[in-house]
């Protein structure tokens, strides 16, 4: 992480603790955008107050791509970040 | 909402730890309440608004989508935590969004 | 509150104290969601500067349909999240 | 925004809540202009960007979008605030996303 | 801003500095809804990996139309907030 | 994220300061994240969810999605600096959001 480099040890240990917290939090609210998403887009009858079969798998066909897009995603952001930081932060390096 | 990602043994925790364990428990009722709020009204209520007071279909709609939305939070979290514990016993911090921090 | 039992005192005066903050922000936003969902659901005509009289009452029957929606969400929320309290957890239970 | 939720004798607050509140109050504030952002955009500004400036349908159509947002912010505001003093004077901690907790 | 009379010079810095960072923080998220709307209503082609020219012109026009948006909604929301004051509140001024 | 709003000549940060910009840029790198996967997830994957994996054209369609919404902050982040610039070497604190504060 490129902007960390200015920290002392004991700043980096603050930081640190505040990301964990922050892991936590983004994990929340992924697998609440995962279940949000995937309701919307399966369940769609209310006639009845049980999951249909055909809901049930959707549901879980939509977190299973979900969770492979979003790992895909994260590579190539991990990428381009990467590579946009090896050219020294896009302005600079012009 | 143990019930979503139950608990495991853990060592002891400190006093402000487990402050912010319960906080973040309440965060996620919290959470989930408003996006059951957010998905259920847009289900279940047309948006014309010709009568005030909620009819007979909307309210069977609303206790229905209720249920239906309990019951994915429980396959999904089953679900996950399936294949975290596929993956080693694993604490559940990573996956998906924090996958990005080194 | 099943998670919170293993607090002491001044751990729960602690938590009360945040949570009265997370309660107003709440409100707050729920609040706000209300406005932007009637707002946007009921005026849509913008020849003229003040409300119409129909946009008005759409407003108004807009809120207290959606206030008596959350109410009946909240009572059904609260017998699920009770019922799979006694359940022992979901996963426990099995 | 103390139009919206305005006054009512309350007893003397600490600093920090003062701070708090104030904080609490500019937050409401930033929070209805991002939300006014949204939707007035999405309401007046089609999503073709054919040129770069604001044409004069679209000026106006902002302007009027403001009005009528803070018009319909006051009438929700009294509307609500009625409801709650006819429940009795009380504070308006409660009401909808709050009632869930015990 | 009419209820930050009741502070005194201390809690008046508190409050500043707070502001400050929720000023960058607003900005932030000012800067990335204004990149996700753009990118939603201009870039649809993913047949290339690389932005087309009439993409990239509907991003830079989308961006100005944006950035002029909300600032004239900033005067307007400025204006009827101070006409609100004036009346010395909605309700108490009747 | 250095690459968005990059450096400029400031006077020496107290440790607070350090901590909390850094836990900023860490902010903006995960809400950029969120936001890619909201958006590229809507633009490529349809939501009926025929079958469990992804498919070659939904891969590749993710793939170039990324790319491109780097291209896009780029662009849009030089653009913003190239304005904030001319209106004189100004920090960047103003500028939309945040000028309804007085």
């Amino acid at each position: 992480m490129a902007g960390v480099g200015g920290l002392n040890a004991a700043e980096q240990r603050e930081l640190q603790g505040r990301m964990e917290q922050k892991q936590m939090k983004d994990f929340m609210n992924m697998y609440s955008n995962l279940v949000q998403r995937c309701f919307n887009d399966c369940v769609n009858d209310f006639t009845t107050k049980s999951l249909l079969g055909k809901e049930e798998s959707c549901v879980m066909r939509c977190v299973d791509k979900f969770l492979k897009s979003s790992e895909r995603l994260g590579e190539r952001f991990q990428e381009q970040n990467a590579q946009m930081a090896q050219q020294g932060g896009m302005n600079a390096g012009r | 909402m143990s019930f979503l990602f139950g608990g495991g043994g853990r060592p002891q925790p400190s006093s402000a730890e487990k402050i912010a364990a319960a906080e973040a428990e309440i965060e996620m009722v919290s959470n989930m309440f408003n996006q059951l709020v957010d998905t259920c009204t847009k289900k279940c209520i047309p948006n014309l608004y010709r009568e005030a007071d909620l009819n007979k279909g909307e309210s069977v709609c609303l206790d229905r989508c209720v249920a239906k939305f309990f019951e994915v939070n429980v396959k999904v979290s089953e679900k996950m935590q399936g294949e975290a514990a596929q993956r080693q016993g694993g604490a559940m911090g990573g996956g998906g969004g924090g996958s990005m921090f080194g």
